[in-house]
């Protein structure tokens, strides 16, 4: 009885905040078709870490009214031709090409990281493992830039404790663009101890040069908010930080 | 239409094949291997270059392959072989 | 290698699945000929895979009664009350002859059939569990050789599946037993979670529509059901089904859409048996007709036959049933996930499945009829081989040096660790996993009551074919005490029984032995049956399998109670709960050390096994102990060195302490007894108190946890003096052998 | 050496590609996509038919694909066009 009245009360607050944030400080995570830790980021923004977000269907119009955006992990059209190849050709993601060029804020996590990297938004590519397996565990990565609104909260040099989950994660950049994004300090995160996946430079995650859009292969959304590991969750918090000033 | 690596981007997958299977197996004239992935296209065209320019065309607009780490080559083969969704006489094709 | 072996020929036609007695009695019913399309319906439903013939009898009388049962064996998956309006479904299924032929694509649409049986209950699939048997994957031949290629195939087919349609695989065994040459066993268990609402009432009326959703339908795998149950012949175009788990992911989302908006009446899946299957059964237990036009059907080949139509697996499809004013709705539905589907007909109030081609009637049959297969008869006896095997003695082992023993129980596959399988395998997408594969006995989810479910799979064909009722006995207890490590009460399981072909005497006679094990244990314990499924026909060229029973026992956590694992922690004392015999039979360290079948098997002796659960369920509810792992196959040497390898610590321990009625060190150490638990703890005299009190209980504290260092004492001498950081090399054997 | 599905058996993937990236891309002479998957493998051997039939024993005893599933076709190019590792002029071949 209690739990429900709790339910209860926390369903009204939702519907409460819903309706009296406009969109446009709220986050919308990106659904596509096959995407699939799109309820878990939902579920970790608003139930865990109180930061209000909303599920939104790829092709819904109300996609336009937001102004920040996670597009979450899975495995967009199957992965199929490669992981987030056609999904960089809907219309959702022109509309975020379009939003990222205004400044707006896009994370994107593993086939997020995908899509954002076949859409052109962050340089790169992202192909199978170098083991041929889909690696799922426990890893960790290093900060390398908090000069992001993704990482402020963290501090530079600082080892957290992450998940992994991706068959297609190994992050590939040829000499020159490694050269031209190390210069400018795109990459966000490196692989420390040791690198799950071959990427090039233990690149784990990278930014643009706006430092607008990252993308990240491991998933914050799986950290507990609180507590042992919660460390990585600090990205969210410091995107909502951001976003309210 | 074939997709594959680029030469600076490692192959562990062709490496793989060439160490586990090949080289165990004994096949010591094997000397190399890559991986690469193919697409059939059945394509509507006036002829074969046309349809090589608008498979290309295609390829790159909806960025059938990543240009960052592979290359494709498109050939064209004028109504060799039909493409085997409804074509029930193929059923029994084994090779 | 020798040659390839799935070159085989393509056998006789399907509609020999029907006997002679059984067209008679078809005839007799109908009081005239069926057509040969009706044939083929009958044919694929009443093919042992689809209509029990064999089993109904017996499964039927398994006790299926409990508390939080809703719904019991039957339906597509069992339905448990866990509380607050809450529903857990689990099912368990098995893809075996596929998988032997096709590894890959076998296994995973293995997957993707057991997930479809969670959505028909209209509950969301969370979770997946895998139990794998291949022959022995040897560590001097390369990951190449069949069982190993086998193996590789079937985890990254289960893998691809699962990650695709983001159901985490949370846990899973693996046995590697011999009988499995050029075969082998991939069952899968899947749960899910809805709430009480949202299950699925399925019931319809006259008028309503009838949809078919989801993949198109192809000749893929037409005479699957045919090929399961007939003895495993090489059938090429048969085995082959391809998986589309996007396709799948899609059907999951768009049929809980459709739950969510309450506009589906009735729902099922296709699995075995295609169309004809799922349309009579589901017509028969709505106790209606159906009307069916097949013109309609979204198909992937041109020029399908009526008869391709009706039997065609092809993979990824589901009926639904709504009232025609909800059509329009069910159709956004569809058409948002863009997922294709058809009208294919009417519920009628008649009775019949009535087929329609073309606008003719191709076929007319009484649901009830074809639903229901006249039960076979089928013959027992007790098999020739036991007798022999139970008079065989066993010889007198030359004594090995025991750390050398040690380290290869460790290193044996079924044994070591199988990290190399589950890290292929998303295990936390979902954000319910609370205990992850490989550091706990039973894998632990997270409710949205608040409480903790917990579940895990058990089988061994070696014990169950030296001894079938004694082996099964074995396997329900393994499964309860493993979910009870981690603190949970057993709520109900699902037995999945495995055999060769059941018109062979002695198989029917080991099959029987089977299902009374499971009726006995479970009227014991009071655990009912929530579900299962029968697998006959497991044969190759070279025989039947071993008998394989499967159990998953299902168990729940309260709000705020601890959920345990089995980690051993620096300084803990460790204690042993439950008596050591002489019970080598069908052990590790008979089978894999010294290559030997025969002697006795462990009994599970019934009332010590519930004392000895029930006093681990109070210890870890009330926070007494630190960790806790359950004794079974390798014994306790083993148990206590995957403690104390998941812990990264070292221990000493006393074997002369171990309460025992052994005649050789190697029995005390590696004896497979049942009803035993390890337990680690920081207030053993707080523990030993509290054992003491238990009327009749056998427990002894045996040894301590420190640094690095292990070693087992026995009479004042050391007869085991290794490390941890050893221990741990050998116990990762299954990485060695897979990834050279 | 290219690994394609039996005709009879669907293509998923393919399937994918043409009705979510080909056709919603505007491209409607494209009427039907199949994968594949290439290997290409740099062989030692006399002549072309050698070199054919080697690759074929090989890719059968060491199980490269498996037949119950796909077709296997071997085609040998002597010395046409050497391995694409390390050239990277190949780059825009057409072929
Ligand atoms: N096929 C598998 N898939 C996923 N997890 C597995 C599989 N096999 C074993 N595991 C996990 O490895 C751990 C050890 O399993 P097992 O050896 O069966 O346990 P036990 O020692 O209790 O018999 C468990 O957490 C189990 O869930
Ligand atoms: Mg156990």
């Amino acid at each position: 009885m209690q739990l429900e009245i709790l339910y209860t009360i926390t369903i009204l607050i939702g519907e409460f905040l819903s309706h009296t944030i406009h969109p446009m400080e709220r986050i919308g995570i990106v659904v596509f078709p096959g995407s699939n830790c799109d309820r878990d980021v939902h579920r970790a923004l608003n139930h865990d870490l109180k930061i209000p977000a909303d599920l939104v269907w790829h092709a819904n119009s109300k996609l336009s009214s937001y102004d920040s955006f996670v597009i979450p992990g899975g495995f967009s059209y199957g992965d199929h031709l490669r992981a987030g190849a056609i999904a960089a050709h809907t219309p959702a993601v022109e509309e975020l090409k379009k939003k990222a060029n205004k400044g707006r804020m896009i994370l994107g996590i593993c086939n997020g990281f995908q899509i954002l990297v076949e859409c052109g938004l962050l340089p790169g590519a992202l192909v199978t493992n170098k083991s041929l397996c889909f690696i799922c565990g426990w890893t960790n990565i290093r900060v390398e830039t908090n000069t992001t609104a993704f990482t402020s909260l963290l501090s530079l040099g600082q080892t957290i404790k992450i998940p992994i989950a991706h068959g297609q994660g190994r992050y590939i950049v040829d000499k020159q663009i490694l050269a031209s994004i190390s210069k400018k300090n795109q990459v966000v995160f490196r692989y420390c101890q040791n690198n799950p996946n071959g990427s090039t430079d233990s690149i784990a995650a990278v930014c643009n040069e706006d430092r607008n859009v990252m993308g990240i292969m491991p998933h914050p959304e799986r950290v507990p908010a609180f507590g042992i590991g919660h460390e990585a969750s600090l990205i969210f918090r410091s995107l909502w930080d951001h976003l309210t000033g | 239409m074939t997709i594959e690596n680029k030469p600076y981007v490692s192959d562990p997958e062709g490496e793989t094949i060439l160490r586990d299977l090949i080289m165990r197996g004994g096949y010591a004239n094997v000397i190399g291997v890559r991986v690469a992935k193919s697409l059939k296209l059945k394509v509507k065209a006036k002829n074969k270059k046309i349809a090589e320019e608008n498979a290309r065309t295609m390829c790159e607009s909806l960025r059938i392959f990543n240009p960052v780490v592979s290359n494709c080559s498109i050939t064209a083969i004028p109504k060799i072989k039909p493409l085997a969704r409804g074509h029930s006489k193929t059923r029994h094709n084994r090779r | 290698m020798g040659s390839p072996y799935w070159i085989g020929r393509v056998t006789e036609a399907f509609l020999a699945a029907l006997t002679k007695e059984e067209l008679t009695y078809l005839s007799k019913e109908l009081k005239r000929e069926p057509n040969r399309l009706e044939k083929e319906i009958i044919a694929a439903e009443w093919s042992e895979h689809c209509s029990y013939k064999s089993s109904k009898k017996y499964i039927k009388k398994l006790p299926n009664e409990g508390k939080h049962v809703l719904i019991g064996p039957g339906y597509d998956a069992g339905v448990l009350d866990v509380g607050d309006g809450y529903v857990v479904t689990v099912h368990i299924e098995s893809h075996n002859h596929p998988s032997a032929v096709d590894p890959y694509g076998g296994s995973s649409t293995g997957v993707g059939g057991v997930i479809r049986d969670i959505i028909s209950m209209g509950t969301r699939p969370i979770a997946l569990l895998d139990s794998l048997r291949f022959a022995p994957i040897s560590k001097h031949e390369s990951a190449n050789s069949d069982s190993g290629w086998l193996l590789k195939n079937v985890v990254k087919g289960i893998g691809d599946y699962g990650n695709c349609i983001g159901v985490p695989t949370v846990g899973g065994e693996v046995e590697f037993d011999a009988s499995f040459a050029d075969y082998c066993l991939v069952d899968v268990v899947s749960i899910g979670i809805g709430s009480g609402k949202s299950t699925v009432r399925n019931t319809a009326s006259w008028g309503d529509i009838i949809i078919l959703v989801g993949g198109a339908t192809g000749r893929d795998g037409i005479n699957g059901a045919a090929f399961a149950s007939k003895k495993y012949e090489r059938k090429e175009r048969s085995a082959v089904q391809i998986a589309d788990p996007f396709t799948e992911k899609l059907l999951i989302e768009a049929i809980l859409e459709g739950i969510e908006s309450d506009i589906i009446k009735a729902l099922k899946d296709l699995g075995g048996g295609g169309l004809s299957c799922c349309l009579s059964e589901m017509s028969d237990n709505l106790g209606l007709g159906f009307n069916i036009e097949l013109d309609q059907i979204h198909i992937k080949e041109s020029g399908m036959s009526p008869i391709e139509l009706m039997i065609s697996e092809s993979q990824e499809r589901m009926v639904v049933v709504v009232d025609p004013t909800d059509a329009k709705e069910i159709g956004q539905i569809f058409r948002k996930y863009g997922l294709r589907f058809t009208t294919i007909g009417k519920v009628e109030n008649h009775g019949n499945l009535i087929i329609k081609n073309k606008k003719r009637i191709a076929a007319q049959l009484p649901s009830h009829l074809v639903a229901n297969a006249p039960l076979a008869y089928r013959a027992f006896k007790k098999p020739a081989y036991l007798l022999d095997l139970n008079r065989r003695q066993p010889p007198v082992f030359s004594p090995l040096d025991l750390s050398d023993t040690l380290f290869l129980m460790l290193s044996n596959p079924t044994i070591a660790s199988k990290k190399w399988i589950y890290s292929q395998y998303d295990f936390e997408v979902g954000l319910r996993t609370k205990l992850q594969p490989g550091i706990a006995d039973a894998s632990v989810l997270r409710l949205d009551n608040g409480k903790h479910l917990a579940i895990k799979l058990d089988g061994n064909s070696k014990h169950c074919y030296i001894d079938p009722y004694n082996g099964t006995l074995g396997c329900l207890s393994e499964a309860c005490r493993n979910i009870t490590c981690t603190g949970a009460t057993p709520i109900g399981v699902v037995d999945h029984l495995q055999f060769g072909n059941p018109e062979n005497p002695d198989i029917f006679w080991s099959f029987r032995q089977a299902v009374k094990a499971v009726t006995d244990f479970c009227k014991f314990a009071k655990v009912p049956v929530v579900g299962g499924k029968v697998s006959f026909y497991n044969e190759t060229n070279r025989g039947p399998i071993k008998p394989t029973p499967v159990i998953g026992a299902i168990g729940l956590i309260q709000r705020g109670r601890p959920v345990l694992e089995a980690r051993l922690k620096e300084g803990d004392t460790l204690f042993v709960i439950g008596n050591t015999l002489e019970e080598l039979g069908g052990s590790e360290y008979y089978e894999f050390v010294h290559n030997f079948t025969g002697g006795k098997v462990p009994r599970v002796d019934l009332k010590n096994d519930q004392t000895n659960r029930n006093t681990v369920l109070y210890l870890v509810n009330n926070a007494k102990v630190s960790c806790m792992h359950d004794c079974s196959k390798g014994g306790i040497a083993t148990a206590i060195s995957e403690m104390a390898i998941l812990g990264a610590v070292g221990f000493e321990l006393d074997v002369d302490r171990i309460p025992n009625s052994c005649l050789s060190l190697e029995g005390i150490l590696f004896s497979e007894s049942h009803s035993r638990f390890l337990i680690g703890t920081q207030r053993p005299d707080d523990l030993e108190n509290i054992l003491s009190s238990v009327d009749g209980l056998i427990f002894s504290r045996i040894g301590k946890a420190s640094n690095a260092k292990v070693s087992f004492r026995n009479e004042g001498k050391c007869i085991i003096d290794t490390n941890i950081h050893e221990l741990t090399f050998h116990h990762n054997a299954i990485e060695r052998i897979m990834i050279k």
